[in-house]
């Protein structure tokens, strides 16, 4: 027997100079199961709260309907207050007297008619809500940090510096992504490694930091707090416990093939670490081309190997289940393969047409030329160079209709390197606009032109070949002419897109990606670090193209955000999610496609049904660590056997029916 | 009709959108007559955009576009520029806008066409020549093509000349036969 | 026997003298026959759409239109670059166009649906089995002749018409060079408008356009530039005396007396020759430069029959 | 003041009903409202004191998916004159898809309404973002009016 | 070959299912005391297999029979034309049994009533385990595919609402058409429950409207327009027209759509496109 207690609010005069809330509380007080009703000045103010109290003990109420402002504004006050008396906190209503009823209308008879519905609707629906528990899940205290460029490693730093373990797995045989690729950074000029390398160190240093390199995830279960990650270990064949790092097996290894690291600049052996600042810094062998493993001919590099068994060509790959509370994704980009798209700049037939991460190799100090600028064709040092910007981005047709954000910058960075170590060099540089938003980039850009590039606004056409060197073709289109370069050396600073496989990881989070594949944000504006996932977070250029600093700030975002859920050892889950009646569910999975967080899954269970005593039927369960609440699934189903808490069929049809009763 | 709406016309035949450029200028940069043209393929995008039918119709661009289509091809928004040249150009031609070396080949060419189905080389860089008062241009390469008998006095007509000269009147004709009354097409 | 309906085009009968003497010889001895469409009219080239777009879909579709009547089983080829890209537009459009087709078929008062397809030499001569016949009949092959393929702007493009992918660096007709010892050169023009729609009515806008596609080939290392129409190729080979003086004439900073091209030849090294694939195929499958009328150039090929054959067919040379 | 249960009024009194039970003129519109933006753009009309008919009266739900087409019908068949669904824009939706789900479900079921005699200017699907207070107001004023037009709704109707 | 020999061969492959002990038992047509009605046979033994029938009084759906013993851990073997097989599909898809459950006896049907076959467009079963004769051509259905709903929607809305209140008023609620329908398989059906508040029981033309159209929208993107619903109606009410628009509607918003042609695609509804349309605004 349900005893509901009404309560209107005046909210000084808000509601009480439109709505006749005495009229209001009489009603109340008539509709079916309503043994209190009463009005008061401010209901949310510390003696409106204790009227209430009071109530509820006085005339033994066991729900309560408040009349008052809307739900958003005091709901979870009111639920706190329920909190102090016995009545469970979700045997609530709030009537929206204020902001639907008394500030929209003018006083008098129809927004008072309008409050009695209202309170009619909350009668009707608290009758028939139940007491709901939140459930605190516990979460497991240690974070998974996916790609170990500069935003993976800031982000592990972080997490790992507030105290919480952190495993930071990277698919590379090292860290350090993309950035350490770089030579020099806008727009400080600063050297990339230099800043890079002492936080690669760093993460192998942390006691709070597991490394996992040339490692992938290779599944996920649970959900936020209690994920559990099976990690596919890649066999390295080199023992890296007792491995010194000294080398020698990758001199003598007698296989060579070309670099990635370098963009095929140079060759590396099939034994190999990434780069000469690797870490960890220990080789790895590669299994596609190392010829022992390949055809069982050679085992050059156990011969020489100065540690007794170091090398094993007998390992295996692993996979292991661990458990996480959270996770970020920092999966990174690429840059597009413009030799498929553009088969008007060669579709890389000319080798001295080269995409702006090649020309970093090419003028890094560390790289293949120790940075001298030599082009690839013929090692001459080039005196012309043409930069063209855009290439793939802004070009819905062949390639991403997006701006790539970083490569103004960097073309300007570049034109600055060039101009800096070739003397009497001329630099042109091919662009659409010139988009410098950030902190000292407009004064950067600003400086490259006054070092001598020359800026031509246009999109270059095409490039060939005149027999000598490369001609670039396009518009000045501030000159209104066609123009020509003859160039000894062509970079593009071509497109960024999301890294490969990065796609297959975010779906195995349930996570979603955007129309370019980029992951999506929850909210691209509140939320910009969290995935539609509970407890997957992201950071860097895998949710869009950006630069290092917006990389470094990002990750720090979401690794603040995971060490606000690692802080707590238990967490309140929203009991108002979706709840399946087995005995009517069919199993027949339409709700299953609709959960946008994968919460419902579909399970076989045994149990009786007529005459088979041990009938194997599906049915759909609910995952209350994932199910956010929305509902959705709920429509799909026929029968009604999955519901919302808090919002059950029965209760919102029991509001309709309330108002014409 | 005003010229904004005629421009809108042009561009709907043309199936071009304006806002669809924006103006990087990839098409003029690879255009091969862009050096001769007054207003080059993204100077008729952009009098498209700020809706100057006037220039465009003035233009020797509308003439002297050779339709080799490359500046389609690398457009990143696939803009047919040339179509919306095509429709300027006829646009033109019904006001009576013309470059008159172009009016006096076309009409030569189509008038060659007339007489004798085929084009007849002779008659038709004779008569230019003679109309467009360039007697020089070319006549180096007469004596040896001449003398081989690549080109020479006989036409080469088609049976069908007459017939064939009474589709060209239709098709010239089109615009006002199209909208005189038809029988229902079935 | 692979049949077609054939356009041949206008210049097939006079310009292109020699190209045609090589069709004839080529086609025939690789077994393709080429069924002449009867009464054929000009395509309406580049003047017919220029001045309007019912004209210059109409003149194609007479032709057309007999071929789909009296050739029902044949797809419909033509040599010549501009023919095509009127043919097969026309083609296109009605086939895309309901409107089109109804005002093409009351222009040229016979129905026409459009259901062969339309294609260039270079298509038909692509195919894996014709490339094979083709083999059969080279009997001698090119020695060190570097050569420049110059396949045409309206051979290739626009993309919706012609279906064609590569449309910056084709490699069809490099292929069919090769076949015949050529060396086919990396070269920035393949596709690049010469202008020659234009080389009457705007000769001196024009003039630029096939001086540029003559230099890179020629600073590309190119023998010979071969083509797929007669138009670029009467375009690329007519003027070359006119470049090579301007060329001069710039280099000294005045200008000389025009008709000085007639009574004095340019340098050879200046000029380059052009050549139709199909000429060189014949060339290739033994066909004597006389029997080719190789005279009618503008340009003399001697440079290219002076690079000689190779040695595996040296008992063969007779030219 | 508090009141005891024992003094009465008449229950049709209030609800625009007169005491046989005969319809009054207003019409009602019931409105579905999905809590994250609909349910925020009225919350943050009346913050603006923009003022719009009164008949309408909001069901809150947490996601325009969550509204049943069978809610509908039973609206239809209890004395609505009209009924709205709301949500948020495609591609804003606070469970990323749910509201991709109600487009296709209401595309639907407003098609089947009409097809069954129900006049589609009685079922409206809009959606209205929690900035969008004065497309609240405005759509609420327009379909009040629509409705009011129509007169009262019979079809589909229980009989009391 | 005619119906006689296609029965025979009927009979034979289902007594040879029943010998090799690969079906518990055979779902088909058997005789009744009526030589133009049918009953559903359900054949133990080679014995029994000799008495299934198959002619034109072959007007049941056979598939809502397998639903009887989806918890059973025999198979069971069928007979299935192209409507059974795509019902049988629609409900491996609906998780009540999995495919090997079934033997699927494929046999191509040109129809055997003029009016219950009148709109079908799948002749053939579009999944078997063997098909016993050739399949048949594919028909161009005289009638078109949604005659039914587009005849109505051609009404104005004041006869539409008269059309379908007369329907509804007719309407007995005895639910034959949810009983016959292959692919309602809920475990409790919707109108059987009362707290939920979805349906009232009263016999009232509201109530019967109602039901009418939460019935068609809860088999809307599954239902294989068998017409099984229409055609046991015992009122002899138009029903499919409510299921019939709703798949047109589909077909306008998403293409063409055909439930059950296979047990693997997803339903309308449950699915999206970024780029569905909608004119609400």
């Amino acid at each position: 027997m349900s005893k509901i207690g009404v309560f209107v609010c005046h909210c000084g005069t808000n509601i009480s100079s439109v709505v006749d809330v005495y009229k209001v509380a009489e009603a109340a007080a008539q509709m079916p199961g309503v043994s209190y009703a009463a009005e008061y000045k401010y209901m949310c103010s510390e003696p409106g709260q204790q009227m209430i109290l009071d109530a509820i003990k006085e005339h033994g109420l066991n729900r309560i309907v408040i009349a008052a402002c809307s739900p958003r504004m005091h709901e979870t006050t009111f639920r706190k207050m329920l909190k102090k008396s016995k009545i469970n906190e979700y045997l609530l209503e709030i009537a929206n007297i204020r902001e639907q009823d008394a500030w929209v209308h003018p006083p008098g008879e129809e927004a008072t008619e309008k409050a009695i519905d209202l309170v009619r609707m909350a009668v009707a629906k608290v009758a028939k809500n139940e007491p709901l528990k939140s459930s605190l899940i516990p979460i497991t205290k240690k974070a998974l940090v996916v790609g170990g460029g500069i935003a993976g490693i800031q982000a592990a730093l972080d997490i790992a510096d507030a105290g919480h373990e952190v495993v930071l797995l990277e698919r590379e045989p090292s860290i350090g992504g993309r950035m350490v690729m770089l030579d020099k950074t806008f727009p400080t000029l600063d050297c990339s490694a230099c800043i890079s390398t002492p936080k690669m160190v760093d993460v192998s240093a942390h006691p709070n930091i597991k490394l996992l390199t040339y490692a992938e995830v290779a599944a996920v279960k649970g959900y936020i707090g209690n994920f559990t990650v099976t990690i596919r270990q890649k066999a390295k064949y080199v023992n890296q416990d007792i491995c010194t790092g000294c080398g020698i097996c990758e001199d003598k290894c007698p296989k060579k093939v070309t670099s990635e690291f370098n963009k095929g600049l140079s060759d590396r052996p099939a034994i190999y670490k990434l780069f000469p600042q690797a870490v960890p810094a220990k080789p790895v062998i590669d299994r596609e081309t190392c010829l022992m493993l390949q055809n069982g001919k050679c085992g050059i590099c156990a011969k020489v190997c100065p540690v007794e068994g170091c090398i094993d060509y007998e390992a295996k790959d692993v996979e292991y289940d661990e458990d996480f509370g959270a996770v970020i994704l920092a999966t990174g980009y690429k840059l597009v393969d413009w030799g498929g798209m553009y088969d008007e700049y060669g579709a890389g037939r000319y080798p001295d047409v080269i995409d702006g991460l090649t020309f970093e190799r090419l003028v890094n100090a560390s790289g293949p030329t120790e940075g001298h600028i030599q082009r690839p064709s013929d090692g001459k040092e080039p005196k012309t160079v043409v930069i063209v910007k855009c290439v793939g981005s802004r070009d819905p047709k062949k390639g991403k209709p997006y701006c790539s954000r970083a490569c103004c910058m960097y073309a300007a960075k570049h034109a600055h390197q060039i101009l800096d170590k070739i003397h009497g060099a001329r630099v042109f540089i091919f662009y659409i606009d010139v988009r410098t938003p950030g902190k000292n980039y407009e004064e950067f850009y600003d400086q490259t032109r006054k070092d001598g590039a020359v800026y031509v606004r246009g999109r270059v056409s095409r490039i060939y070949s005149d027999g000598e060197g490369l001609v670039c073709q396009g518009e000045d289109t501030l000159l209104n002419k066609q123009v020509r370069v003859k160039a000894d050396l062509v970079v593009l600073e071509t497109a960024m897109e999301p890294n490969e496989g990065a796609g297959e990881l975010t779906g195995l989070f349930g996570a979603s990606r955007d129309v370019n594949g980029w992951i999506q944000e929850a909210h691209p504006k509140l939320r910009p670090v969290e995935t539609q996932v509970g407890g997957v977070f992201l950071a860097g250029a895998c949710q869009g193209p950006k630069d290092i600093p917006d990389t470094v700030a990002q990750a720090s975002a979401a690794a603040a955000k995971v060490i606000g859920l690692l802080n707590q050892d238990e967490m309140e889950t929203s009991p108002m999610i979706a709840a399946i009646d087995e005995s009517k569910c069919s199993g027949c999975g339409a709700c299953e496609p609709i959960c946008p967080y994968r919460a419902i899954t579909l399970e076989t269970i045994r149990s009786r049904e007529g005459r088979f005593t041990n009938a194997e039927r599906v049915i759909a369960k609910v995952n209350a660590g994932l199910c956010q609440g929305c509902g959705a699934c709920t429509v799909a189903c026929r029968t009604g056997a999955i519901d919302l808490l808090g919002f059950r069929n029965a209760q919102i049809l029991t509001e309709v029916d309330a108002l014409w009763q | 009709m005003t010229d904004q709406e005629t421009l809108q016309e042009l561009m709907d035949k043309a199936d071009v959108r304006q806002y669809d450029c924006y103006q990087c200028g990839k098409c003029s940069g690879g255009c091969p007559m862009a050096d001769a043209m007054d207003l080059k393929p993204r100077g008729v995008m952009r009098c498209a955009q700020v809706g100057s039918l006037n220039r465009i119709l003035n233009s020797n661009t509308i003439w002297l576009c050779t339709g080799c289509y490359a500046c389609v091809d690398r457009c990143p928004h696939d803009v047919n520029v040339p179509a919306l040249i095509e429709e300027a150009r006829y646009e033109a031609a019904r006001r009576g806008i013309w470059r008159r070396d172009s009016e006096v080949l076309n009409k030569v060419f189509v008038a060659n066409l007339k007489m004798f189905g085929r084009n007849h080389e002779m008659v038709l860089a004779g008569l230019y020549n003679v109309l467009a008062l360039k007697p020089a241009q070319d006549a180096q390469s007469v004596p040896h093509m001449m003398s081989k008998k690549l080109i020479g006095i006989r036409p080469h007509s088609i049976k069908e000349n007459g017939e064939l000269a009474k589709l060209i009147e239709r098709a010239e004709s089109w615009d006002k036969l199209a909208s005189a009354p038809q029988e229902v097409k079935k | 026997m692979i049949r077609y309906a054939y356009f041949p085009g206008c210049a097939s009968e006079s310009t292109a003298l020699s190209t045609t003497l090589a069709n004839n010889f080529v086609f025939g001895r690789i077994g393709i026959d080429l069924v002449e469409i009867k009464d054929w009219n000009c395509c309406g080239a580049t003047s017919a759409h220029t001045l309007s777009e019912p004209l210059g879909l109409a003149l194609p579709a007479r032709s057309l239109a007999w071929a789909e009547k009296n050739l029902p089983e044949l797809d419909v080829v033509t040599g010549c670059a501009s023919c095509y890209a009127r043919l097969k537009l026309t083609n296109y459009r009605v086939r895309q166009d309901e409107s089109a087709r109804y005002m093409v078929e009351k222009i040229i008062e016979a129905p026409y649906e459009a259901k062969r397809e339309v294609y260039n030499f270079l298509d038909i001569l692509s195919p894996a089995d014709v490339r094979g016949r083709i083999e059969e009949q080279i009997v001698r092959r090119f020695k060190n002749l570097k050569a420049a393929c110059y396949y045409g702007c309206l051979n290739i493009r626009p993309a919706e018409v012609t279906g064609a992918k590569d449309r910056e660096n084709p490699q069809a007709m490099d292929e069919l060079a090769r076949l015949t010892g050529a060396e086919p050169v990396d070269w920035g023009f393949k596709t690049e408008c010469c202008g020659a729609a234009h080389q009457n009515d705007a000769a001196f806008e024009t003039r630029p356009l096939a001086r540029r596609i003559l230099e890179n080939a020629r600073a590309c290392g190119a023998d010979v530039i071969l083509t797929a129409c007669p138009m670029c190729q009467l375009n690329l080979e007519m003027r070359q005396a006119e470049y090579a003086r301007k060329r001069k004439d710039e280099k000294r900073g005045k200008a000389s007396f025009p008709l000085l091209d007639v009574v004095l030849p340019p340098p050879e090294k200046e000029t380059i020759p052009v050549l139709s694939i199909t000429e060189l195929l014949a060339l290739s499958m033994g066909a004597g430069s006389g029997r080719l009328r190789l005279d009618v150039h503008h340009v003399p090929v001697s440079g290219v029959l002076s690079k000689g054959f190779r040695d595996e067919n040296e008992s063969e040379v007779m030219i | 003041m508090a009141i005891d249960k024992t003094a009465g009024t008449a229950p049709g009194a209030m609800i625009g009903l007169s005491a046989d039970g005969t319809e009054a003129s207003a019409p009602k519109i019931l409105a579905f409202c999905c809590n994250w933006c609909t349910y925020t753009g009225a919350d943050l009309a009346g913050l603006n004191r923009m003022k719009y008919p009164a008949n309408v009266r909001v069901v809150r739900v947490p996601c325009s998916g969550r509204v049943n087409p069978q809610f509908i019908l039973r609206a239809f068949q209890k004395g609505a004159d009209g009924v709205m669904v709301c949500g948020c824009h495609p591609g804003d939706c606070h469970y990323a898809t749910g509201n991709y789900f109600t487009r296709r479900r209401f595309m639907l079921m407003r098609n089947l309404l009409e097809f069954n005699g129900i006049d589609p200017k009685r079922f409206h699907a809009r959606w209205i973002s929690g900035s969008e207070a004065a497309k609240f107001r405005d759509t609420i004023a327009e379909v009040a009016a629509q409705v009011s037009a129509l007169g009262p709704n019979t079809r589909y109707r229980e009989e009391r | 070959m005619n119906k006689n020999e296609q029965q025979q061969k009927m009979r034979e492959t289902a007594a040879r299912l029943l010998d090799a002990g690969e079906a518990a038992y055979v779902i088909g047509f058997g005789e009744t005391r009526f030589p133009e009605k049918t009953s559903i046979l359900f054949a133990h033994n080679a014995e029994e297999a000799d008495r299934f029938v198959w002619n034109d009084a072959c007007v049941q759906s056979l598939a809502k029979y397998l639903l009887e013993d989806r918890f059973a851990d025999y198979r069971v073997g069928i007979f299935a034309r192209g409507c059974e097989s795509r019902a049988i599909n629609r409900m491996i898809k609906d998780n009540q049994f999995k495919r090997d459950h079934v033997h699927i006896l494929g046999i191509p049907c040109e129809g055997v009533n003029a009016k219950r076959c009148a709109s079908c467009a799948v002749h053939n079963p579009v999944v078997y385990d063997e098909l016993l004769w050739d399949a048949v051509p594919e028909p161009n259905p005289e009638t078109a595919r949604f005659a039914r709903a587009e005849a109505v929607e051609a009404m104005g809305p004041e006869e539409r609402y008269a059309y379908w209140s007369d329907v509804y008023s007719r309407c007995i609620r005895c639910y034959a058409c949810r009983q016959a329908c292959p692919v309602c398989s809920c475990r409790e059906c919707y109108v059987d429950m009362d707290r939920q508040g979805f349906q009232g029981k009263r016999h009232s033309v509201s109530d019967n409207q109602t039901f009418g159209v939460t019935r068609a929208f809860h088999v809307a993107d599954r239902c294989i327009e068998c017409g099984e619903c229409e055609r046991v109606c015992p009122m002899g009410l138009p029903i499919l027209g409510q299921t019939q628009k709703i798949i047109k509607d589909i077909t306008q918003l998403s293409g063409d759509y055909q439930a059950g042609m296979n047990a693997e695609d997803g339903n309308f509804l449950g699915a999206f496109d970024l780029d569905d349309k909608d004119d609400f605004m």
